[in-house]
């Protein structure tokens, strides 16, 4: 389970120190998506530590991670807990070329109202 | 002085207010904007990979733009201005990015962040200045107790972004008060309202939403104005039944305020 | 055939008694490492670094010479340190006159505290030199063999 | 030419497993001068000196080099072996081959070349030595203490008692510091006050200490065992001396909505004030940036009412200069600004307070006579939450890279404290980690958990907002893997402590080392933590780490019995490495004079025979007392005349030569 090639990918991509967390559990203290994550922010860094980079890519907490930066701006380590999520995010598209919204599913989730900032961005982030 | 100006896409179509009213309230402060001839998408997120170049090329070609105007570039949307900025702090700062960009783009010279990317509420903060403002407002929103809702990507990460306190953010509360309403300072103005996930998970959004309303009207708010696209689909559009508020661009009170809506 | 010899340039430091040469022992006490090419000469003050002495090893062969002293203001002498910037200014230009390239001297700033500091700023110094090669211009024609 | 013996130490596998002892030996042996060379396992053991001593005799040398760790370090231990023995102690060179090459390079090659390079520089020196004799300066048998808090008070009550008179510059008007503001000490629990104002009232009675509060030191010149300090005793606009601290002025004061600094603004206090009810001295002082006759001159309404007239708004700074043999650090700490934390919700809700004003809160001293109350309302509080580490442990801009150390113990101490005296009361409190390393400390923290029944929850806080009524404390609960929502009515923030403000200044003035954090750094983190490296400063309590209580007051005894062992000294060896002049090359030109920060320098006419040419020349001439041997002179002068001895021009580029030999 223990990979430390991706490990190494991880940090390359996301440019972040897992290794300097303490493990105070800040991240998850401040997460708005922490209910909806089966593996919580703290855990994201401790196992990208512990080299278990599978396990994070098979869960799908990396699609309820909402990039909103505030486990970043109130680190105290500087860790930067929502770039790992996302470099896991990235890996995962990467391998498997999509990993949830699909072009048919648009037409269901798509109203009048939705900006199409909010469908490039699904898009980016779903799909590669 | 004339200041570039980036819309971006949703406020060409999707938020057209957002865009209007500041052109008109730019006018009507005496400010010059024009809008770049050329511009791009700029990606509607921010790709925080470190070896994502190609995405990071719209906003770097819209950046080059500005750069070869030499004028500062305006943006309007909290979601361009975060994904701009950021870019642009990685070409100046990071330099496997930098020379990979600049490899791919063939400028006439390569870009390296020169270009100044301010957003429309510094530019009435910074350049017009809210005691100006205030005395130019001819209609003020007396007795409006609004809201600031700063959303997640306005602010953070702060080390880039820095133009106020991520936690205690003065700039739309000192906005409001120029155009004479009174700001309500509520705790959850600056958590995210899951937009992004809004397309794929209504449910989280809703719960985020709530959240925010909730603590809003809590401290009294009537109404919030934000500058974010998004929010402003996802907070008016995905809240549960009975919890919804008013919400609207700040650009369109701005407007109100000068009496040029 | 000639063998390919990796190019090991000739660094002097001098550094001050009270912060530098202290920070180049905690740098030594935290096993800090940096190259072996930097050998250490210890004066009480960079103010004493007479800018002969920087000729002189130019002269000898360094490649380059680097003065480290406490920072701004905190001098264990109160002045010593701006006086040596000074000096390093002026010989700046003597030495750019002279074909010496610019980044062959410097003035850095460690206190005694900063052993991480010394490291990196010896790395990077070593890194630097490395890149210009080797000073060929004050070398002491008569002495060479 | 000199006889040289150069001694090569392993230091254990300190150096040898780096360095090939056996070629540096042999390289030592070719350089010119060298009538010996040897290896030893450990040169400052015994044997290892009277190894050097018996080949100092047995070989006649006059010049000895010791390859081994830092001149820092035992450079004195060989000067004095050598001493011994008959040998100028100046005669003896160390090369560093551990800190500077054994300790950081790996390749065994490299490090050997190194090491003979270190070597042959200091052979090269040593060959260029002249035997120095040192010179004595006299010892000011007086000693300063800057900072009158725990730490300052005992550092100057011990020396006192000692029989050294000195001076204590304080600058509040009252002294006490900040553990004047903490109402009760772990781990016993006793109150603060109670150790604390009997030391206050022994320092003022105290006929060997002087007490100069409202003052602080402006500068200081000279150097160790005759220092002058220059102290700015600021205008009280009360006299001292006639002032009984009758308080009748503070009733009467019309001007009342000034902040109360001693509770860190919990309350307001008058213009003219005396600072909290046991200040020392008992004496009243006018805040001028408040005082209505001070700023707008009208009102005097104290003046019209004291007894006594002691009051004057007449009253200017004082300067005092004062000589000091002796110079002691002891200018504290402060907790941080918790503004940059504001998810924390500080600056917005008036609930979220500090440890320190939960000290206040808490004492019945304080504002509110010790019941615990809401500040915003003043009701009585069903739930407490604290956060600890807030700006400890922190590497980014907001806060502290380093541990507090006395927040897990003070945590515990306010828990408790409010289980004990409101046992309605739940507390909790967020932790990363509980440290609690000192005799008595894990106890008293499993007491709090185990018999007073505080929840202690492993975790850190997101956000601290206000609702319902409420602050609902957002955190992390490690253990049990959730997000929790604690519903508070006060929450307490664990501040990380910097040193106070003024230490950089202080540490400037002093040319004492301070560190990234500003803590003043020790001469040895192990074997002289109270001295500074400079000499004659020394460090007395927070100003050189995060302490507590007892541990301050263990430094501030150290630090006491360093200044006495200096102060019972008649005379101190000085340095002889001092600058000389060469009358032949003088040109009396002033230059060396200019530069000189100690006025070492002056001038005489003397009668010079210049190869047959007498005539009367302006010579520079050194003063060895004065002069502390930088050496700027040496450089500053044009036709060579000034050198330094133990650094000459001539040793300096001896050794460039060494080293640049390829």
């Amino acid at each position: 389970m223990h990979n430390n090639n991706l490990k190494d990918e991880v940090i390359r991509i996301s440019g972040a120190s897992p290794i300097k967390c303490m493990k105070c559990g800040k991240c998850s203290a401040t997460c708005p998506s922490f209910n909806d994550m089966e593996i919580a922010p703290h855990m994201f860094v401790d196992m990208v530590v512990k080299g278990r980079i599978e396990e994070l890519m098979a869960s799908n907490a990396t699609a309820h991670c909402l990039s909103c930066f505030a486990c970043v701006e109130r680190c105290p380590r500087g860790v930067e807990p929502a770039n790992i999520i996302e470099a896991i995010r990235v890996i995962k598209l990467r391998k498997s070329g999509s990993v949830q919204l699909t072009p048919a599913q648009i037409a269901s989730v798509i109203d009048t109202e939705i900006p199409q900032q909010a469908l490039v961005s699904a898009f980016r982030k779903f799909r590669k | 002085m004339i200041y570039s100006y980036y819309p971006g896409c949703t406020l060409k179509t999707k938020a057209k207010e957002l865009d209007i009213y500041a052109r008109r309230s730019l006018e009507a402060l005496g400010i010059q904007m024009e809008e770049l001839a050329d511009w791009q998408c700029c990606g509607g997120v921010y790709p925080m990979a470190k070896d994502e170049i190609a995405t990071k090329l719209s906003s770097v070609r819209t950046l080059n733009q500005a750069k070869e105007l030499g004028r500062p570039l305006i943006t309007l949307c909290s979601a361009c201005h975060h994904v701009l900025t950021l870019v642009n702090h990685d070409m100046k700062n990071d330099s496997n990015i930098r020379n990979k960009a600049n490899d791919y783009s063939k400028f006439d010279t390569p870009y390296k962040g020169e270009t100044e990317v301010i957003h429309f509420l510094q530019l009435l903060r910074d350049v017009v200045g809210f005691d100006n403002l205030k005395a130019k407002v001819t209609n003020p929103l007396k007795g409006r107790k609004i809201g600031a809702y700063y959303g997640c990507l306005l602010l953070r990460p702060s080390a880039k972004l820095a133009f106020d306190s991520p936690e205690n953010p003065t700039i739309m509360e000192d906005f409001i008060k120029a155009i004479g309403a009174t700001p309500v300072v509520y705790p959850f103005r600056n958590e995210c309202c899951g937009g992004y996930i809004a397309v794929t998970d209504k449910g989280q959004a809703t719960k985020n939403v709530d959240r925010i309303i909730d603590s809003a009207k809590y401290k009294g708010c009537d109404e919030l104005v934000t500058a974010c696209p998004l929010c402003m689909y996802n907070v008016s559009g995905n809240a549960s039944e009975g919890k919804d508020i008013s919400i609207k661009y700040f650009t369109e009170l701005l407007a109100e305020a000068l009496g040029v809506k | 055939m000639q063998e390919v010899k990796e190019f090991k340039p000739n660094i002097v430091a001098f550094c001050c008694n009270w912060c530098s040469y202290a920070g180049a022992d905690l740098a030594g006490s935290s096993r800090l490492s940096y190259p072996a090419d930097v050998k250490i000469i210890r004066v009480p003050c960079s103010g004493r670094v007479n800018p002969m002495f920087i000729l002189k090893a130019f002269e000898k062969g360094a490649d380059g010479v680097i003065i480290c002293g406490c920072h701004p203001g905190d001098c264990h002498y109160n002045t010593g340190n701006f006086y040596a910037r000074r000096r390093m200014t002026l010989l700046y230009s003597m030495l750019d006159y002279m074909g010496i390239e610019k980044g062959r001297t410097r003035v850095e700033w460690v206190s005694a505290a900063e052993g991480a500091k010394f490291s990196n700023v010896m790395n990077k110094f070593c890194g630097d030199i490395k890149e210009l090669g080797e000073c060929v211009k004050l070398g002491d024609i008569r002495c060479k063999d | 030419m000199l006889k040289i013996g150069v001694f090569v130490c392993w230091c254990g596998s300190n150096i040898a497993a780096t360095v090939d002892i056996d070629q540096v030996v042999a390289a030592a042996k070719l350089q010119p001068g060298v009538v010996m060379a040897t290896g030893y396992q450990y040169m400052c053991s015994e044997n290892g000196q009277s190894l050097m001593r018996k080949a100092v005799e047995e070989y006649k040398l006059d010049g000895v080099v010791i390859c081994a760790c830092s001149p820092r370090m035992h450079e004195a231990t060989f000067r004095k072996n050598a001493q011994r023995v008959g040998l100028n102690p100046f005669m003896v060179e160390i090369a560093n081959i551990r800190e500077h090459c054994s300790w950081i390079h790996k390749d065994k090659e490299q490090g050997t070349i190194k090491a003979i390079a270190l070597a042959n520089a200091a052979i090269a020196k040593v060959s260029l030595n002249a035997p120095l004799i040192s010179g004595e300066s006299s010892v000011t048998k007086r000693a300063l203490v800057i900072g009158g808090g725990i730490a300052g008070l005992q550092t100057a009550l011990d020396i006192a008692e000692a029989g050294f008179e000195v001076d204590v510059v304080e600058r509040q008007a009252t002294i006490g510091g900040n553990m004047a503001k903490i109402d009760k000490t772990f781990p016993t629990l006793d109150c603060a006050a109670c150790i604390l104002t009997p030391k206050m009232v022994d320092a003022a009675s105290h006929e060997n200490i002087e007490l100069i509060t409202y003052s602080e030191v402006e500068s200081v010149k000279g150097f160790v065992g005759s220092f002058k300090a220059t102290i700015r005793k600021k205008a009280r606009y009360v006299n001292e001396k006639t002032c009984t601290g009758c308080g009748l002025c503070m009733s009467k004061c019309p001007s009342k909505k000034s902040k109360n600094e001693f509770n860190l603004g919990l309350d307001n206090r008058t213009s003219i004030f005396i600072p909290f009810a046991q200040a020392i001295p008992n004496v009243a002082v006018i805040d001028p940036q408040s005082c209505i006759k001070l700023t707008r001159d009208k009102c005097g309404l104290c003046q019209s009412v004291c007894e006594v007239k002691a009051i004057d708004f007449t009253m200017q700074d004082e300067i005092i200069e004062r000589e000091y043999g002796a110079i002691v650090v002891a200018t504290g700490f402060k907790p941080i600004e918790v503004d940059a934390f504001d998810e924390l919700g500080y600056t917005q809700n008036k609930d979220v307070i500090t440890s320190l004003e939960l000290e206040r809160l808490m004492n019945a001293a304080g504002p509110t006579g010790g019941k615990l109350v809401k500040v915003s309302d003043g009701s009585h509080p069903t739930d407490i939450t604290f956060i600890q580490c807030v700006g400890s442990r922190d590497c980014t801009s907001r806060g502290k890279e380093y541990c507090s150390k006395i927040c897990c113990m003070y945590t515990c101490k306010h828990a408790m404290l409010i289980r004990d005296k409101y046992p309605d009361i739940n507390v909790n409190v967020f932790y990363i980690d509980v440290r609690t390393p000192g005799k008595n400390y894990d106890e008293f923290y499993r007491r709090a958990v185990e018999d007073f029944g505080v929840n202690y929850i492993k975790g850190q806080v997101g956000k601290v907002y206000a609702e319902d009524g409420k602050l609902i404390v957002q955190g992390s609960d490690l253990i049990t893997n959730e997000q929790i929502f604690i519903k508070s009515d006060m929450v307490v923030l664990a501040s990380a402590i910097e040193p106070d403000p003024s230490a950089k200044k202080v540490a400037s003035m002093l040319t004492a080392s301070i560190d990234t954090n500003n803590f003043l750094t020790e001469a040895h983190a192990k074997l002289r933590p109270v001295e500074s490296p400079t000499a004659g400063i020394f460090l007395s309590g927070v100003c050189q780490g995060p302490k507590d209580i007892p541990e301050t007051v263990a430094q501030a005894g150290a630090a006491a019995s360093k200044v006495i062992g200096l102060l019972v000294k008649n005379k101190l060896v000085t340095s002889p490495c001092i600058a000389t002049t060469d009358e032949l090359l003088c040109s009396g030109c002033s230059n060396c004079f200019n530069i000189c920060p100690y006025g070492a320098i002056g001038y005489e006419d003397k009668l010079i025979n210049d190869h047959g040419i007498r005539e009367t020349r302006r010579i520079a001439v050194v003063n060895p007392a004065l002069c502390q041997g930088c050496g700027a002179c040496s450089v500053a002068c044009p036709s060579g005349a000034m050198d330094l001895l133990g650094y000459t021009n001539k040793q300096i580029m001896a050794e460039v030569d060494a080293i640049c030999k390829r």
